[in-house]
C-alpha cells in the first residue's frame, strides 16, 4: 500500500503552500485562505498517523475533528474582521492595516 | 602630767587659739587678743616646766624625753611623728617660749589697742589714724584680731618645729611658718609693696623648701625613717656617709645635707636666697620681730644644727655650709652700712648674724652656733621691738604734727634719747650685744666664741672675714643708735614723739635682761686664762650630740679681734654720725651698696620675667593652644571633608547615577532604538519568527543531534 | 495552641484595608479609627505571640500553622514563629502602630501634620505593606515568604508616588521599586533552583522550608546561587552597594511610610537572606562570608561617613539606617553566635530607633516645611517631647551603653572580633562619626535658637505622637537595661541557626 | 537592714537613678521642690556609703559587699559589684561630691528638674564605674557617665559650651574607642568579663604563643597602650589634656565640681584597676614613658595654668598638674611593683586622687562663687575684695593652700607620698616634678593675689554690684570639703589604712 512518507510529503507541500500565501497574498481574504490550507495540512498529518498509528486509539481522529472545528470558527471570525475592516478602511489590503506600528 | 605628754600638748594652745579667734571669736578684740596672749603665757608655761625637766634630768643627751606614735601606714611599715626635747630643743624651746609671749604682749600695743577706731581705715591697709578733740591719734587695727590668729598660728608652726622628733613634722611646722610669714608680710594687702613682698617671701623661701623635701624623701627612701634619733645612730650614718649619691661625687650624706641646707638658705634668707628678707619689713614690726629673730630664721638654722650629725659627715657639703654662711655675713653687712630705714639696717644685720651662726656650723663650731642663735634670738628680738616702738613713737608725731614725714627713715629721727627713754635704754643695750660689746653683752661672749672656733681651728679665711663683718657689724649699730637717739631731732614728728604704751616697753625691758644675762651662761673655762666654771652652755648643749665637741683652748689673737672690732667699730660709728644731719652728708649712700648689690634686678631679669615669658606664650600660647589644639582641630574638617568627598565622588556619580540611574538608562535607550523594527506588519512578523525558528532550529539540530 | 493566631495578626490588616476601601471617603475619622483599632489589636497580639514565645519553653518553632494551598506543587500556608522572628513580629506590631498614630492626621490646617489627603486609601495600604511584612515574618513555606515579601514591596510604590515628598517622589518610588524588584527576581530564580534540585535530591517537590533545610544542596550548587539569592534578598537590607534607593526613598516616602520602610521593610530584606540565603545555602554562606563582610565593613563606616555631612534631616537619618544595616550585615556575615545574636538584636533595635527619627523628623517637617538643619533650630522649646525622643534615639544609635544600640552592636563587634579583627577596628570607627554627627545635629535642631521666621509656627506635638515616642523610646530603655527580655529568645533562634551551619558543632 | 547590708552596694549604686525617675514622674513646678528631692535622694547613698565605710574590714585585701546579678549571659557579662581599698575611697568621694555639687547648683533656675535628674543619673554612672568587678559592666557606666555631662555643659555652660561640650564627649568617646576594643578582645579571647577571672587568665598567656596571628606581646602592648589612651584622655595626661581647661571652663559650677572632682578619677582609677593588674610587664617596659608625660603635666600644667587670666581656667590647668602626680606615683609603682616604693607611692595615688577631688572640687565651687556675684572670671577685673567678703576670703586661701600642699592639709600628706615612692625608681623625674611643684605655689598665689589683695577695686566696693558675703548655703557647703583636707593633713591613717591594706595586695 502507499507508504505513510507519501502522505507526510503532501502534507508538508500542502503546509509550504499554506505558509506561502500567508506570508506572500497581500490580501487578507488569501492569507485566511493560506492558513487554512496549513491547518488541512496538519488533519492529513493526524490522519494518516492514526492509520499508521495504533488504529484502536481515537485520539488522531478526535484531534482531526478538533481543527476542523477551529477552522470553521477561525474563518467566521477571520471573515468578519476582514468585512469589519473593509467596511471601515475600504481595503482588505494587509499591508495598509498597520495600526499596531509605533 | 609626764613631761612626754606636756611635750605633745606645748605647740596646742596656740592653734587652738588661731581656731577660735578665727571661727568664734574675731568681732571681739579684747577676747581675741587675751585668747592668742593666753594661750601663748600656756605654752610658756609648759615650755619652761619642760625646760626645768630637761636640766633636771640625768645625761639628757644620751636619752632625751621622747613620744612617738604612728602616722602613715607605708606598705607594711608605719612613719612614726613624735616629739623630742634634748638639750638643743630645750635650749631653743626655752628662748622661743619667752620671745613668743613678750611679742604677744607687744603686739597689743603696737597694734594700738584702746585707741578709737579711724575716721577711714579700712581693712588691709594701716590705720590713718583718728581724729581725738582736734589732735589725730593713733587709731586701732582694723583688722585686730586676725593678726593674732596669725602670729598663734606662727607659733604653733614654731613650736611643732622645735618639739617635733623628726623631719617631716620639722618640715610641717617649717611650712606653716612659712604661710604665716605670707599672711603676715601680706598683713596689709590692700599695700601693693606688701603683697608683693609676702609673696616674694613665700616664692623665695618655697624654692628652698622644695629642695628641702626633696632631701628629706631621698633621706627618708635611704634609711627608711625620718626620726633624728634613729638616723643619728652609727651604722645609719656610716651607711650614708659611704653611699655615693653620683652627684658632684658628693656621698648620700652629702647630698642629702646640701638638700636640706638648700632649704635652711631660703628659710634663713642667706646668700642668693636673702633676697625676700628686707622686703619682709612692710609687715608690721612684731611680725618682723617674730620672722627675724624669734622664729623662722632661727628655725632655718636650728635645722642645719639639728641635722649636724649628718651634714658634717661629708666636708665638700660643709665647705660650701661655711662659704655661704661666711660669706653672707661679709655681704649683708655691707648692705646694712648703707641703709636709712631703721628696720631694714634691722633685716640686714640679721641675714649678717644669721651668716656668722652658718660660718660656725661650716667649721664644726657646734656649740658657738647654738649659742649665737639663742644670744642673737634675745637681742634681735629686742631690737626689732625697739625700732618697732621707735616708729610707732615717730607715727604719733606724724599724726600729732599732720607733716608727713616717713616714720622710719633715720634722717627723720634723732635726739629720742630724751622723749623716749626707755626704749632709748633697752635699744642701747640690744645694740651694745649685737656688735658684742666685750664683757658685759650676751652678744660678745656668743660671737667671741664663734671668732675663737674659727681661730683656733685655723679656718683663717672664715676668721677674718666673720671679724671684718664683726667690725661692719658694731659699726652700722652705732650709725644706727646715733642717728636715732642721739643730736637733736632731726623733724618735728621727732620733736613731738613721746614713749610708748607699756604694754610695748614691758617687753623691751624684758628681752633687754636676757640680751645682758645669757651670755653669762656660756663663759669659756679658761677664759683669760683664769680657772671658772666649766660652760654650762657647752656642756649642756655639747651633750646633745653623741661625740660630744672639745672647747678650744682659750686664745689671745681671737679675743683682741673682737674687742677690736666691737670697740672699734663702736667707736668708728659715733665719730662718724655723731653730727651728720641728712642722708647728702652721709659718705656710705654709695649706690651698690644702697642698691643691694642689685639683685632683685638681676633675678627679676634673669629668673622671673623669663618664667611669666615662658608660661605665657611657650607653654599656653605654642604647645597647648597652637599645637595639641591645631592638630585635634585637623580631625573635625578631616571628617568633613572625607565624606563629602565619598558623597559627592563616590555615592553621588557612581553609586546612584552610573549603576543606579545609569540602568534604567540603558533600558529606555535600548527600548527606543530597538522600536523601529515594530513595522505593524502583520507578514513580517510571521517571516521574522519563521527565519527565527528556522536559526533556532539549526542550532538545535547542530548542538544536539550532532 | 490550637488558636491561629499567626495568620490572624497577619490577614487582619489585609481584612481591614477592605473594610476600610468600604467606607466613604469623606468619613475620615472612621478610617483612622479603624486603622487604630486594627494596628492596636495586632500589637497586642504580636506581643502576646512574643511573651507566648519567650515564656515557652522557647525551641524551635512555635505557634505552628498549617494549611494546603497548592499541594500539587507542594505549596501551603506555614506560619510559625522562632525566636528571631518572633521580636521581628513584635517590631512590625509597635511600627505599624506608632506609625497609625504619626499619620493620624488633624484637619488643623496649619499644622499640616499627619495625612489629610485621602487617608482611606493610604491606610489601606499601608495595611497591604503591614500585612506582607508579617507574612514574610511567619511563614515557613518558601514560596509564601516569596509571596509576601513581593506583596510588601508593591504598596510601597503607590505610597510613595502618591503621598510622598511632591519633589522626588516619582523618581524615588520608581527607583526603590525597580531596585527591589530586580532584587526579589535575581532571588527568585535561586529559589526556583532550589525548588527544583531540592525536589530531585529528596524526591518530594516542597516549598516547606524545614525540608529544605535536610535537602542536602551540593556544595558547588550553594556555592553557586548563595550569592544571587543572598544579595537578592539583601538589596531590600539596604546592603552596600545597593544601598541607595534607601535614602532616596526614605527622603520622599510620607513619616509613616519611612518609618515602615526603614523601621521593618529593611528589616525584610536582611531576614529573608538569613532565612533563605544562610540557612538554606549555609555551604555557600561560609564560602561567601568574605564578601558579605566586605560589603558590610564598608557599608557601616561608609553610611556614617555620608551621614556626616548631610544637611538634610531624612538624608543623615536614611544614610545613618544604612550604617545601621551594614551593622546588621556584619554580624549575620560572622556566622558565629555573637554576630548573629547581635544582628538579630540591632535588627529589632534600629527598627524602633529609626522609626522614632523618622517619626520625629516627619514631626518637625510638619511644622517647619523644611528638613534642612541649618534651617532649624531651637525645637526643644516648642516640642520638649520630641527633642527627648530624639536624643534618645540618638544615644540608641551611637551606640551608648544603657540602651538597645548597645546591647546589639556589642556582641557584633565580638563577633566580628572572632572572624577578622582588622574589621572590627575599622568598623569601630563609625561609633565615633555617628555619636559626632548624632550630637551636632541634635545641638542644631534642637538647642540652637531658633530662626525667627519659625518663630511662632512651631506648636508641640499632639498626644497621640507623645503616646508614639513614649512607646518606641520605652523598647530601646528596656531593652538596653535588661537585655534578658530578648537575648534569650534571640539566642535560641542563633543557637538553630548555628546548628544548620556547623552539624558537627563548632 | 538585712537587705541594706546585703545589697548595700546596689543600693547605693541605683537609689541616684530611682530618684531620678521618681523626679521625672513629680508633678510639681516649683524648682525648689526639686532641689531639695534631688539634694535629699543624694544624701542617701552618702549615708549608705559611710556605712559601707564604717562596716569596711580595712584588715582583709580583696573585694567586699560584693554583688552578682545576671545581665547579659549571652556574651558571658553580669552586673557583678564590689569594692576594696581603692574603690571604697572613690564611692565616698562621689556620693559626698554629688550632694555638695546639687547644693552648690541651687542657684540654677532654667530648667532645674532636668538638671537635677542629669546629676543623679551622673552620680549612678560614675559609681557604677568604681564598682564593677565586670569589664562591661565597667565600660557600660564608663560610657554612661558621659551622657549627662555631656548636656550639663552643653545646656548650662557658659559662651563656648558647644565647642567644649562636643570637645569633651567626641575625645573621651575616641579615646575609649581603644578600650572597647581592648575589653571585646579580652571577651572574646576568655570568653568571661570578669575582673579577677580575665587578669589572672590574661597574665598567665604563655608570651612567646600567637594571637589574632601576632605574637602574644605585640598584641598586649597594642592592648595596653588602647588602654593607657583611653584612660590618659580622661586623667588627663599631658598632651591629652587640652579638653579639660574648656570643658571645666564652660561647665556650670556644680558640673565643674564634679567633673575635676570625680570624672577625672575615673581615668586614673582605670589605670590602677585595669593597666596595671592587667599588663604588668608593659607597665613597666612604658613606665619611663609614663612618667615623662607625667611629668610633663605637672610642669606644663603648672606653667600654663600661671599663664591664665581666667580664674576658672586657671584652677582647671592646676588639675592638670595635680593628677600628674597621680600618674608619676603610677609610673613608679609600675616600675617597682612589688617593693615598699611601690606600695608608698600608691597609696599616695590613690589619696591624692581623693585629696584632688576635695581641693579641686572646692576651689571650682569658690570659683562659681565668685563668678555668680561678679559675672566675670577675669582676674584683672578682681583685686583687693577680701575686706568685702573676708569670709569668702578665708576660705578660699585654706582651699588654695590645700591645693598647693601646704603641709597640714591633705595635698602635702598624697603628694609626700607620691614623691617619696616615685623617688628611688625615677629620681630625675621627681627632682623635675620638684619643680612643678615650686610653680604650683606661683599660680596659687596669683590667683589669691589678684582676686583678695592689692587695692580694693572700687567697682565692687558699691552701687548695683556690690559684692556680698557667702551665703550659710555656700559655706555649707565647703564646711565638709574644709574638715575633711583638715582632717586627712592631720590624721591621714583613717583613710590610708583602708587603702594600704589593698595597695600592698594589689601591686
Amino acid at each position: 500500500m502507499i507508504p505513510l512518507s507519501w502522505y507526510l510529503i503532501l502534507a508538508a507541500a500542502l503546509f509550504s503552500i499554506g505558509l506561502f500565501g500567508a506570508l506572500s497574498r497581500r490580501n487578507a481574504v488569501a492569507i485566511l485562505l493560506g492558513i487554512e490550507l496549513m491547518l488541512n495540512a496538519v488533519n492529513i498529518n493526524l490522519v494518516a498517523f492514526w492509520r499508521y498509528g495504533d488504529v484502536t486509539a481515537m485520539a488522531g481522529q478526535v484531534f482531526a475533528i478538533i481543527v476542523f472545528a477551529v477552522a470553521a470558527a477561525e474563518v467566521a471570525v477571520g471573515l468578519a474582521l476582514v468585512i469589519s475592516v473593509y467596511r471601515r478602511r475600504n481595503t482588505v489590503i494587509a499591508d495598509e492595516l498597520d495600526l499596531l506600528k509605533w | 602630767m609626764s613631761t612626754e605628754l606636756l611635750i605633745w600638748l606645748i605647740p596646742l594652745p596656740p592653734l587652738l587659739a588661731f581656731f577660735l579667734i578665727v571661727l568664734f571669736t574675731n568681732r571681739n578684740k579684747a577676747l581675741s587678743h587675751s585668747i592668742a596672749i593666753g594661750a601663748a603665757f600656756l605654752s610658756w608655761l609648759g615650755a619652761m616646766i619642760v625646760f626645768v625637766d630637761a636640766l633636771a634630768k640625768k645625761d639628757l643627751g644620751l636619752n632625751p624625753f621622747t613620744s612617738s606614735i604612728p602616722w602613715l601606714p607605708t606598705g607594711d611599715t608605719w612613719l612614726k611623728i613624735g616629739v623630742l626635747i634634748d638639750p638643743l630643743s630645750a635650749t631653743v624651746l626655752f628662748f622661743v617660749a619667752w620671745i613668743v609671749l613678750m611679742i604677744f604682749i607687744y603686739s597689743v600695743g603696737y597694734h594700738n589697742f584702746g585707741q578709737p577706731a579711724g575716721d577711714h581705715d579700712h581693712a588691709g591697709l594701716p590705720p590713718h589714724g583718728a581724729t581725738d578733740d582736734g589732735h589725730t591719734v593713733p587709731s586701732i587695727e582694723p583688722m585686730y584680731s586676725r593678726f593674732f590668729a596669725f602670729i598663734s598660728l606662727f607659733a604653733f608652726g614654731m613650736l611643732t618645729l622645735v618639739v617635733s622628733d623628726n623631719l617631716l613634722t620639722l618640715f610641717v611646722g617649717w611650712e606653716i611658718m612659712g604661710l604665716c610669714s605670707y599672711l603676715l608680710i601680706g598683713f596689709w594687702y590692700g599695700k601693693e609693696s606688701a603683697r608683693d613682698a609676702a609673696i616674694k617671701a613665700f616664692m623665695t623661701t618655697r624654692i628652698g623648701d622644695v629642695f628641702m623635701l626633696l632631701g628629706i624623701v631621698f633621706l627618708y627612701s635611704v634609711t627608711g625613717t625620718l626620726s633624728f634619733r634613729e638616723i643619728f645612730t652609727q651604722q645609719i650614718l656610716h651607711t650614708l656617709a659611704v653611699i655615693p649619691s653620683g652627684v658632684f661625687g658628693l656621698s648620700a650624706a652629702g647630698l642629702i645635707g646640701l638638700l636640706l641646707f638648700i632649704g635652711t638658705i631660703g628659710k634663713s634668707a642667706q646668700f642668693p636666697l636673702h633676697v625676700w628678707l628686707p622686703d619682709a619689713m612692710e609687715g608690721p614690726t612684731p611680725v618682723s620681730a617674730m620672722i627675724h629673730a624669734a622664729t623662722m630664721v632661727s628655725a632655718g638654722v636650728y635645722a642645719v644644727i639639728r641635722m649636724f650629725p649628718l651634714i658634717s659627715l661629708d666636708e665638700k657639703t660643709m665647705a660650701i655650709v661655711a662659704f655661704i654662711g661666711a660669706f653672707s655675713a661679709l655681704f649683708a653687712a655691707t648692705i646694712a652700712v648703707a641703709q636709712n630705714d631703721i628696720k631694714r639696717v634691722l633685716a640686714y644685720s640679721t641675714i649678717s648674724q644669721l651668716g656668722f651662726m652658718i660660718a660656725a656650723l661650716g667649721i664644726h663650731a657646734y656649740v658657738a652656733a647654738a649659742f649665737h642663735l639663742v644670744t642673737h634670738a634675745f637681742f634681735k628680738a629686742l631690737l626689732f621691738l625697739g625700732s618697732g616702738s621707735v616708729i610707732h613713737g615717730m607715727e604719733y608725731g606724724v599724726l600729732h604734727t599732720n607733716k608727713h614725714v616717713d616714720p622710719q627713715d633715720m634722717f627723720n629721727m634723732g635726739g629720742l634719747r630724751t622723749k623716749m627713754p626707755i626704749t632709748f635704754w633697752t635699744f642701747l643695750i640690744g645694740g651694745f650685744a649685737l656688735s658684742g660689746f666685750p664683757l658685759i653683752t650676751a652678744g660678745f661672749w656668743s660671737k667671741d666664741e664663734i671668732l675663737a672656733e674659727a681661730f683656733g681651728n685655723g679656718h683663717v679665711i672664715v676668721f677674718v672675714t666673720l671679724a671684718f663683718a664683726a667690725f661692719l657689724t658694731a659699726f652700722y649699730t652705732m650709725r644706727q643708735i646715733t642717728l636715732t637717739f642721739f643730736g637733736e631731732a632731726r623733724s618735728d614728728a621727732a620733736e613731738r614723739a613721746q614713749e610708748t604704751h607699756w604694754t610695748m616697753t614691758t617687753p623691751l625691758i624684758v628681752l633687754s635682761v636676757f640680751a645682758v644675762a645669757f651670755g653669762w651662761v656660756g663663759i669659756p673655762e679658761d677664759f683669760l686664762g683664769l680657772h671658772l666654771s666649766p660652760s654650762w652652755f657647752h656642756e649642756f648643749v655639747g651633750s646633745t650630740l653623741a661625740a660630744r665637741p672639745e672647747a678650744v683652748p682659750f686664745n689671745w689673737i681671737a679675743l683682741v679681734t673682737s674687742l677690736i672690732v666691737a670697740l672699734g667699730g663702736l667707736g668708728l660709728g659715733y665719730l662718724v654720725y655723731r653730727n651728720v644731719q641728712t642722708a647728702e652728708q652721709d659718705k656710705l649712700q654709695i649706690g651698690v651698696l644702697k642698691n643691694k648689690w642689685y639683685f632683685d634686678e638681676i633675678y627679676d631679669f634673669l629668673f622671673v620675667k623669663p618664667a611669666y615669658w615662658f608660661a605665657e606664650n611657650i607653654v599656653y600660647k605654642f604647645i597647648d593652644q597652637g599645637v595639641i589644639n591645631g592638630i585635634l582641630h585637623i580631625v573635625g574638617p578631616a571628617t568633613q571633608g572625607l565624606g563629602s568627598f565619598v558623597r559627592n565622588y563616590f555615592d553621588l556619580p557612581v553609586i546612584n547615577r552610573f549603576f543606579g540611574d545609569g540602568s534604567a538608562g540603558v533600558t529606555w535607550w535600548s527600548g527606543k532604538n530597538l522600536r523601529s523594527i515594530q513595522t505593524g506588519r502583520i507578514q513580517q512578523y510571521l517571516i521574522l519568527s519563521l527565519i527565527l525558528l528556522f536559526v533556532v532550529g539549526g542550532l538545535l539540530y547542530y548542538f544536539l543531534l550532532a | 495552641m490550637n488558636f491561629p493566631i499567626l495568620s490572624i495578626i497577619t490577614f487582619l490588616p489585609i481584612v481591614a484595608a477592605v473594610i476600610m476601601l468600604m467606607v466613604p471617603a469623606q468619613r475620615k475619622n472612621e478610617v483612622r479609627a479603624i486603622a487604630l483599632g486594627t494596628a492596636v489589636i495586632d500589637l497586642v497580639l504580636s506581643a502576646w505571640v512574643y511573651i507566648g514565645y519567650l515564656r515557652g519553653n522557647m525551641i524551635g518553632y512555635q505557634f505552628i500553622e498549617h494549611y494546603n494551598w497548592l499541594p500539587a506543587l507542594g505549596i501551603s500556608l506555614y506560619f510559625g514563629v522562632d525566636g528571631i522572628s518572633a521580636p521581628l513580629v513584635l517590631l512590625t506590631g509597635i511600627v505599624m502602630f506608632t506609625g497609625v498614630l504619626i499619620s493620624w492626621g488633624d484637619d488643623d490646617p496649619h499644622i499640616m501634620a499627619g495625612i489629610q489627603d485621602r487617608p482611606r486609601e493610604f491606610f489601606a495600604f499601608l495595611f497591604i505593606l503591614a500585612w506582607g511584612v508579617f507574612g514574610v515574618f511567619v511563614s515557613l513555606d518558601l514560596f509564601m515568604l516569596f509571596f509576601f515579601y513581593e506583596i510588601a514591596v508593591f504598596p510601597m510604590y503607590l505610597l510613595i508616588a502618591i503621598w510622598g515628598w511632591a519633589q522626588t517622589r516619582e523618581y524615588a518610588a520608581m527607583k526603590l521599586t525597580l531596585y527591589l524588584f530586580i532584587g526579589s527576581v535575581v532571588s527568585l530564580v535561586g529559589v526556583l533552583a532550589m525548588y527544583w534540585v531540592a525536589g530531585q535530591n529528596t524526591g518530594i517537590y516542597t516549598f516547606d522550608m524545614l525540608q529544605m533545610e535536610k535537602a542536602g544542596f551540593s556544595p558547588i550548587f550553594q556555592y553557586i546561587w548563595f550569592l544571587p539569592v543572598f544579595l537578592g534578598f539583601a538589596v531590600l537590607g539596604g546592603i552596600w552597594p545597593f544601598h541607595n534607593w534607601s535614602p532616596d526613598g526614605h527622603v520622599a516616602a510620607p513619616t509613616a511610610v519611612s518609618m515602615f520602610h526603614a523601621g521593618v521593610l529593611m528589616k525584610l530584606g536582611a531576614f529573608a537572606a538569613l532565612r533563605v540565603g544562610i540557612m538554606l545555602l549555609p555551604e555557600g554562606a561560609k564560602q561567601w562570608s568574605w564578601l558579605i563582610m566586605l560589603f558590610a565593613g564598608v557599608a557601616v563606616v561608609y553610611g556614617a561617613y555620608i551621614a556626616f555631612v548631610q544637611t538634610d534631616m531624612k538624608y543623615m537619618i536614611g544614610f545613618s539606617s544604612v550604617s545601621h544595616m551594614g551593622l546588621v550585615m556584619l554580624g549575620l556575615s560572622t556566622l558565629n553566635h555573637d554576630g548573629l545574636l547581635g544582628a538579630g538584636v540591632q535588627m529589632f533595635s534600629h527598627g524602633v530607633m529609626t522609626a522614632l527619627f523618622f517619626a520625629v523628623a516627619g514631626m518637625i517637617y510638619d511644622r517647619a516645611h523644611t528638613r534642612q538643619i541649618p534651617e532649624l533650630g531651637g525645637m526643644s522649646k516648642a516640642m520638649p517631647f520630641a527633642a527627648l525622643g530624639f536624643i534618645i534615639g540618638g544615644l540608641v544609635s551611637m551606640g551608648m551603653p544603657g540602651f538597645s544600640g548597645f546591647v546589639a552592636e556589642f556582641p557584633i563587634f565580638m563577633g566580628v572580633w572572632r572572624v577578622q579583627w582588622l574589621v572590627a577596628v575599622i568598623a569601630s570607627i563609625s561609633i565615633i562619626i555617628t555619636a559626632a554627627y548624632i550630637l551636632l545635629v541634635i545641638r542644631r535642631v534642637f538647642f540652637n535658637p531658633m530662626p525667627e521666621k519659625l518663630e511662632g509656627h512651631i506648636v508641640d506635638v499632639t498626644v497621640l505622637d507623645k503616646v508614639a515616642i513614649g512607646t518606641l523610646c520605652f523598647f530601646m530603655i528596656l531593652i538596653g537595661i535588661i537585655p534578658s527580655v530578648m537575648v534569650p529568645m534571640m539566642e535560641t533562634g542563633v543557637k538553630y541557626i548555628l546548628n544548620i551551619l556547623y552539624p558537627g558543632g563548632i | 537592714m538585712n537587705f541594706v547590708s546585703s545589697h548595700i552596694l546596689s543600693q547605693i549604686l541605683f537609689v541616684p537613678t530611682i530618684a531620678a525617675v521618681v523626679m521625672l514622674a513629680l508633678p510639681s513646678r516649683n524648682a525648689q521642690v526639686y532641689r531639695w528631692f534631688a539634694l535629699i535622694a543624694s544624701l542617701v547613698p552618702l549615708v549608705l556609703a559611710v556605712i559601707l565605710w564604717t562596716n569596711f574590714d580595712s584588715n582583709k585585701s580583696g573585694f567586699q559587699f560584693e554583688e552578682n546579678y545576671v545581665w547579659y549571659e549571652a556574651i558571658h557579662s553580669s552586673l557583678h559589684l564590689g569594692v576594696d581599698g581603692i574603690s571604697l575611697p572613690m564611692v565616698l568621694l562621689t556620693t559626698l561630691l554629688t550632694p555638695l555639687a546639687i547644693l552648690a547648683s541651687f542657684t540654677v533656675s532654667d530648667r532645674v528638674k532636668v538638671y537635677m535628674m542629669l546629676f543623679l543619673f551622673l552620680e549612678t554612672g560614675m559609681l557604677g564605674v568604681f564598682m564593677s568587678l565586670d569589664l562591661l559592666i565597667f565600660f557600660v557606666f564608663w560610657e554612661i557617665g558621659l551622657v549627662p555631662m555631656y548636656f550639663l555643659i552643653n545646656q548650662w555652660g557658659s559662651a563656648n559650651r558647644n565647642y567644649a561640650s562636643l570637645k569633651f564627649m567626641i575625645y573621651t568617646m575616641g579615646g575609649s574607642l581603644g578600650l572597647l576594643l581592648g575589653i571585646q578582645m579580652l571577651g572574646v579571647l576568655f570568653g568571661t568579663y570578669d575582673l579577677v577571672a580575665l587578669s589572672s587568665r590574661w597574665n598567665s598567656l604563655d608570651p612567646g604563643s600567637v594571637l589574632l596571628g601576632m605574637p602574644v606581646y605585640t598584641v598586649k602592648a597594642i592592648a595596653f597602650w588602647a588602654f593607657v589612651i583611653a584612660f590618659a584622655i580622661k586623667v588627663p595626661v599631658w598632651p591629652f589634656h587640652t579638653w579639660l581647661p574648656d570643658a571645666h571652663t564652660e561647665a556650670p559650677t556644680g558640673g565643674s565640681m564634679i567633673l575635676a572632682g570625680v570624672l577625672l578619677k575615673l581615668g586614673a582609677y582605670g589605670f590602677l584597676r585595669l593597666v596595671l593588674p592587667f599588663y604588668p610587664d608593659e607597665a613597666k617596659a612604658f613606665a619611663g614613658a609614663l612618667a615623662f608625660l607625667a611629668v610633663a603635666a605637672i610642669v606644663f600644667g603648672a606653667f600654663a595654668s600661671f599663664a591664665q587670666s581666667d580664674f576658672k581656667r586657671l584652677v582647671a590647668y592646676s588639675s592638670v598638674n595635680h593628677m600628674g602626680f597621680v600618674i608619676l606615683g603610677i609610673a613608679a609603682a609600675a616600675l617597682a611593683s612589688g617593693t615598699t616604693d611601690a606600695h608608698i607611692a600608691m597609696n599616695g595615688v590613690v589619696l591624692q586622687m581623693f585629696n584632688h577631688g576635695l581641693s579641686a572640687a572646692g576651689m571650682f565651687f569658690l570659683v562659681g562663687v565668685i563668678y555668680e556675684r561678679t559675672h566675670t572670671r577675669n582676674l584683672d577685673e578682681f583685686g583687693g575684695l577680701f575686706p568685702l567678703v573676708p569670709i569668702y576670703g578665708s576660705i578660699l586661701i585654706f582651699t588654695s593652700m590645700a591645693s598647693l600642699g601646704l603641709p597640714g592639709l591633705n595635698g602635702f600628706v598624697s603628694e609626700f607620698l607620691v614623691v617619696r615612692g616615685s623617688y628611688p625608681v625615677l629620681t630625675i623625674y621627681t627632682a623635675i616634678s620638684m619643680l612643678g611643684l615650686l610653680f604650683t605655689g606661683a599660680y596659687i598665689l596669683k590667683g589669691i593675689k589678684s582676686v583678695l589683695h592689692g587695692p580694693l577695686n572700687e567697682h565692687w566696693a558699691h552701687g548695683e554690684h556690690t559684692l556680698t558675703e557667702m551665703n550659710a548655703r555656700e559655706i555649707f557647703v565647703m564646711i565638709p570639703l574644709m574638715a575633711l583636707m583638715l582632717a586627712i593633713g592631720i590624721w591621714p591613717a583613717w583613710i590610708l589604712d583602708v587603702i594600704n591594706k589593698a595597695v600592698v595586695a594589689l601591686f
